[in-house]
């Protein structure tokens, strides 16, 4: 019955030595830059105003370290990494709730790279004029369910023109162009470049919840268009799995670094006397938390190793760790709020960020209960 | 009067009073929503008090008014069930009028309990301290005896109302060798002073429901301590326990409104078709029902007051009960819930969500009570 | 929505003063009896061998204190006390786990006061002859399903004969009078009174998992039968409920004195030098289990109210009780064995005991999935 | 040898092995199956030692066979996977072994290891006491010292196959004056003599897989004694760490077929059209998917030794998900499995939910791997 996941997995698929090394220099100049440019304070500051996010991060971090280019081949002019240097910025930027439209860039690359030949001159646009993106699937009353795009394209070939309304796009607000789910004439679902500063583009962003990050509204009326997977129908589930697997990687992360900063909090912070983190029940319940985030790391792990490889699990794979790795942040950003007592209840304090976070992660790119459907209609439960 | 001519009284009080006047106040200064509505909310009160709903079995010569305990339900439950606006008198009448009434001297009552029933008198509670949390005994605030006087230094936080009350009652360090429970006591301070500092804080939810609470050099008389010196500890504990048993049924049925809206929401947007969501909206309904026997059950043997361990437990459950809730309304609404408004409005779902957080860390966190109950209830060692 | 039961509720019941005391009285006696000779020493031996339960204290409980009597009305013969004292008995027998038929008896006596004039006959029998009962509902397939009941009852007036099968009758290896819910040839379903002597009646009874309560199945072949409900069609609901509640009065009775149990080992048991129950991990998860226990006991006590008052919510409450009381035992009796040790997990020791009795708690008279939507029907949710 | 190879080899051996002579073995002395077909399981250990299947990765000059960790890992899936017995030599193999590669003398490995090796000596592990449970720093059993000899006084409890062991590994008091971890050794006792006497213990099953064990003066060469005198506690935890990860992927296997087999009932018996049950069977089934990643991220980082951490992670939820597996077994049945044989024998889903109870309790019970968790890994305070 589910004898297909039950078969011999390799163990772990461990990058060659050297690539190894690449790997680890690039998240640790992204993390140099990020602790310096991005905490969690500049976070705080960012998301209540305008823009809500960085220009001048994401000039650093696309002007100097290459970022966009960083997995795009070289024969399109990136730097050719492969995908776990991509998946390591999305983590990074994931743990300290970075705003803006820096990983919904490269999670629309990795996309892309996924669509194979067809995505090819989007990809090579991308590096040549740094161009930011983000990724439109969902419509009003479907949500991610991609069977009921509404979203139509007409024209064929090379040109063509979109109409319909995209809602709870995140990065839009800070992006160039977008990844859109449409239908041809024909029934089709495909997936298309938009570009947003195109005549019949208009995006309304909107305050969120989740602060952190802000969710647009894309209406589409003729909007020109390239369409970017190839024909074989399957364009938009990889769109959809890219997302998820943003959102897991994002969550992974996150959780760990939520739950670091209340363990640490739980060490100095002293009441009856005493450190409370030496009290038994909290001790036990971080326990319990560390055993879920370490669960979430290896979902999140084996998700990147899936799309390294081009393992035919994907969207299992990326519903999954989905699945978890959002749930284990909601568990843990709840626990923060908790185990930091009043304080955490606190608009200054950085746990409602991760909790907010964690809502918005939830329920983006399908909810808990629909995904969880997915994942066992995929398993073949 | 019957109880349920009682009930017609209030009921028909209220509908008058929330169609006429107050009817912009239906709904204002709930959990969450203590930032609305101030103006309001304090001709409020005057209200309530000059129709005589406050102080309800106190002692007429306080301007209480008899009630039976029966009665005194009813009056929690009429009041939820019309969404009567969020008591600023809360305080005033839930812990510092049962105190006084316990504690105080004749003068003292004879002062303060009038300005309570007549809803002119709005009072906040100076217990929690930045760094102490929910260890009330590591309470630092010192107030140093001069003649009539005690001048009082220190802060103290998550004082709701604090920049629109007339009064607190602070437990203050007065034995300054002191440590623990000793050598506390029990002052009530008048808040339009020089040396009494407001600060609000902004919660996660952008408003500010609570405020920090500077004292450098405020004053208080020494006519004005509750118990003796040293006592305060005793008094405090004391106005925690009154925190009383007749409002419990009151706020269930602001629960079952607020899980009643919940339900039909899931109806209206297709949620309830999925099994998920569907079992946590029973699991909602059962935990309510829950509460509600526990409730009348706590009553009918406690005589109407909660001791401090039924508090517990009540407290453990409608807190975590709650704090689900607000979760739950959040799924029910789906992606749509993660907009707010351009100013970070929050619609009630969100609110919710958000505020209930606080449920389970306010009035004695759950770990707190846990303890309480492990140790007062169950008899396990420290 | 919901707002029949929102709907303002009468401070709890109470009973006159005179009644409570006699209660008292009678809840004393009984226990000094249990105390005595029904403790869960004793269920263990029982548990294990044949008969599987206790003659000798079923004759002491129903010659010496007439208990088969109790709550039979003054001129059909018995005490003419009211339901709580009934309910008292069980919760009593439900806290030592007493195997055999006595629980079974008061609760189809309970019921059949319920049936009103209609079950008088049987009522007056009981008392006159003594005569033990129990309940049988569920069929192979259909389970507790009244709807889908397919026992036949062929006949008319005061003379019927039964045919079928009916399963996991708790009981029924110590009974002489079973009821039995079954469908006349108009389909009409109805409660019948069947002598387990008589012909045609075949009881087979098993060993269980549960081995403090012993099942049955009962075949019926043209079994003699009378009618024990008013034909209004809801006799068979009024039985059901009855089993329900004695399932959740047992279990609230049991929860208890597992939690008293365990909170008791907790205190002696002493390890890395000093009692576990000082650690606070341990603590806070029985306080947890203690207001669990709480919320059983307000909801089985609301049950014995309603029954007591005939209240129009019998169906909804006994479910609601039935869900929780159970659930509850479940929850404190896994733990049980859990903050136990090693211990717990002997054959010796009393947890398993609670445990086994709380998954049959839990699967007998509806899963906990059945009726949690029976419920929300009930609840018009 | 490539890795397919090697699985090809296994398997084919399993396979040739299990449906010959030892056909009737298969599925026997699993989980709560302790108890079943000792002799056929006996001569199983022979003939998988003769074919030089023990020590997989040991020097061959004690009898191992070079195997690279994959090939490790490949061996244990093979073996799940054909249901081949629960291992009587699981204890010798996977804990003593380890501990004499690391600890023993040349001596003792010689004259131990090639017992192992071979499936002729089965060990069994004396750790705990009673009224120490989780505390084996608690250890009461003492071992005085008598020229060449130690000479043993007291208790052990939960030694599983004690009953057909030849040999214990012992942790004893030798210094009488010690306390917690100091002034305990490791020591080797033969369990063929007077002054041991192996009592079972009846679980809840009804069935004994455990036993208490008995030293009245027993005796033991001060030869085997493993790690100097006084240093038992180092050498037993250094036992424990050895519960290797390499039979983590196997064991998954295991719990793979179960979870199929629960799930392909439920579909059988119209279970998985419950939301609420078929919602547990994927939970279920997302759980055991997060400790296969987990158990291949380990063993990657790790080499294939699980650290003690990694092991308390790895024990903890694999202890907790199989657990509520065995209690979902149950409910997938519904009321029918409240039935058993007429002596109480059980079946599947039955063992499953009792035994299950067991998991989260022996090998460090989950209140002992979340201490271990929160201190060692998190750094929280004692």
């Amino acid at each position: 019955m589910t004898e297909a996941s039950a078969a011999p997995q390799p163990v772990a698929e461990t990058l060659r030595s050297e690539a190894a090394e690449e790997l680890a220099q690039i998240r640790a100049s992204v993390v140099e830059v990020l602790d310096e440019q991005a905490d969690l304070r500049r976070t705080h500051e960012l998301m209540v105003g305008a823009p809500g996010h960085d220009p001048q991060l994401h000039e650093l971090l696309t002007a100097e370290l290459g970022l966009l280019g960083l997995v795009v081949p070289e024969h399109l002019g990136g730097l050719g990494l492969d995908v776990p240097a991509a998946t390591a910025v999305i983590e990074e930027l994931g743990a300290r709730l970075v705003p803006g439209a820096l990983a919904t860039s490269l999670t629309a690359i990795l996309a892309a790279r996924a669509l194979g030949p067809s995505a090819e001159p989007l990809l090579a646009r991308v590096v040549a004029e740094q161009l930011t993106l983000a990724s439109a699937l969902a419509e009003d009353g479907a949500g991610w369910d991609l069977e009921q795009t509404a979203t139509r394209a007409t024209g064929t070939g090379a040109e063509w023109a979109l109409t319909g309304t995209k809602t709870l796009v995140a990065g839009a607000e800070a992006a160039r162009i977008v990844l859109v789910t449409a239908r041809d004439g024909g029934g089709e679902l495909g997936v298309y470049a938009v570009d947003l500063a195109a005549d019949g583009v208009d995006v309304q962003t909107h305050m969120t919840l989740d602060q952190t990050r802000r969710l647009s509204t894309v209406h589409l009326r003729e909007a020109a268009a390239t369409r970017v997977d190839a024909p074989d129908g399957e364009g938009a589930r990889v769109l959809l799995d890219h997302v998820r697997a943003m959102l897991a990687l994002e969550s992974a992360a996150a959780a760990r670094a939520c739950l670091d900063l209340t363990v640490e909090y739980l060490k100095v912070r002293e009441q009856f006397g005493r450190p409370i983190g030496s009290f038994q029940a909290l001790k036990h319940r971080c326990a319990d938390l560390a055993v879920a985030v370490a669960g979430a790391r290896a979902t999140a792990d084996h998700l990147v190793t899936t799309l390294h490889t081009g393992a035919a699990t994907r969207s299992h794979d990326a519903a999954l760790a989905k699945l978890v790795c959002t749930d284990t942040l909601m568990t843990v950003a709840a626990e923060a709020i908790q185990l930091h007592g009043g304080i955490g209840f606190t608009f200054e304090h950085d746990a409602h960020l991760f909790f907010k976070r964690a809502k918005s992660a939830q329920l983006l790119a399908g909810s808990p209960a629909t995904v969880r459907a997915e994942v066992a209609a995929l398993a073949g439960l | 009067m019957s109880d349920e001519q009682f009930r017609a009284e209030i009921r028909g009080w209220l509908h008058e009073a929330l169609t006429g006047p107050f009817a912009e106040a239906v709904g204002t200064g709930g959990e969450g929503r203590e930032h609305e509505a101030h103006e309001l909310r304090r001709e409020w009160e005057r209200h309530l008090g000059r129709a005589g709903w406050i102080g309800l079995g106190w002692p007429s010569e306080y301007g209480g008014r008899p009630a039976t305990m029966a009665q005194q339900v009813i009056y929690h439950e009429e009041y939820a069930r019309a969404g009567a606006p969020g008591r600023l008198g809360h305080m005033s009448e839930q812990l510092l009028g049962p105190t006084l009434l316990a504690f105080g001297t004749p003068e003292q009552k004879a002062r303060f309990l009038p300005g309570i029933t007549s809803g002119e008198d709005i009072w906040c509670q100076g217990y929690s301290e930045p760094g102490a949390g929910s260890d009330l005994a590591g309470v630092r605030t010192r107030a140093e005896r001069r003649g009539d006087s005690y001048v009082i230094t220190g802060q103290k936080v998550w004082t709701s109302l604090a920049h629109l009350a007339d009064w607190c009652f602070v437990l203050c360090r007065t034995d300054p060798d002191s440590t623990r429970h000793a050598g506390l006591s029990y002052l009530l301070v008048p808040m339009d002073q020089p040396g009494i500092t407001v600060r609000p804080i902004t919660q996660l939810t952008g408003t500010s429901e609570f405020n920090e609470v500077f004292f450098d050099g405020a004053v208080a008389a020494v006519e004005h301590r509750v118990g003796a010196e040293g006592e305060g500890w005793k008094v405090a504990m004391g106005t925690l326990g009154f925190e009383r048993g007749v409002s419990t049924l009151g706020q269930q049925i602001g629960f079952r409104r607020r899980l009643d809206a919940v339900i039909a929401r899931a109806h209206e947007n297709g949620a309830w078709q999925e099994p998920a969501l569907r079992d946590r909206l029973v699991e909602a309904y059962i935990g309510l029902e829950v509460m509600r026997h526990s409730a009348v059950r706590l009553l009918a043997s406690a005589g109407g007051g909660l001791s401090g361990l039924e508090a517990s437990i009540s407290k453990l459950q409608w807190a975590t009960w709650n704090r689900s809730l607000g979760e739950l309304a959040v799924d029910v609404e789906g992606a749509g819930a993660l907009l707010t408004g351009p100013e970070y409005e929050l619609d009630d779902a969100q609110t919710h969500f958000l505020f209930s957080r606080a449920n389970t860390i306010y009035g004695g966190s759950n770990e707190i009570q846990r303890n309480i109950i492990a140790e007062r209830l169950l008899g396990l060692p420290r």
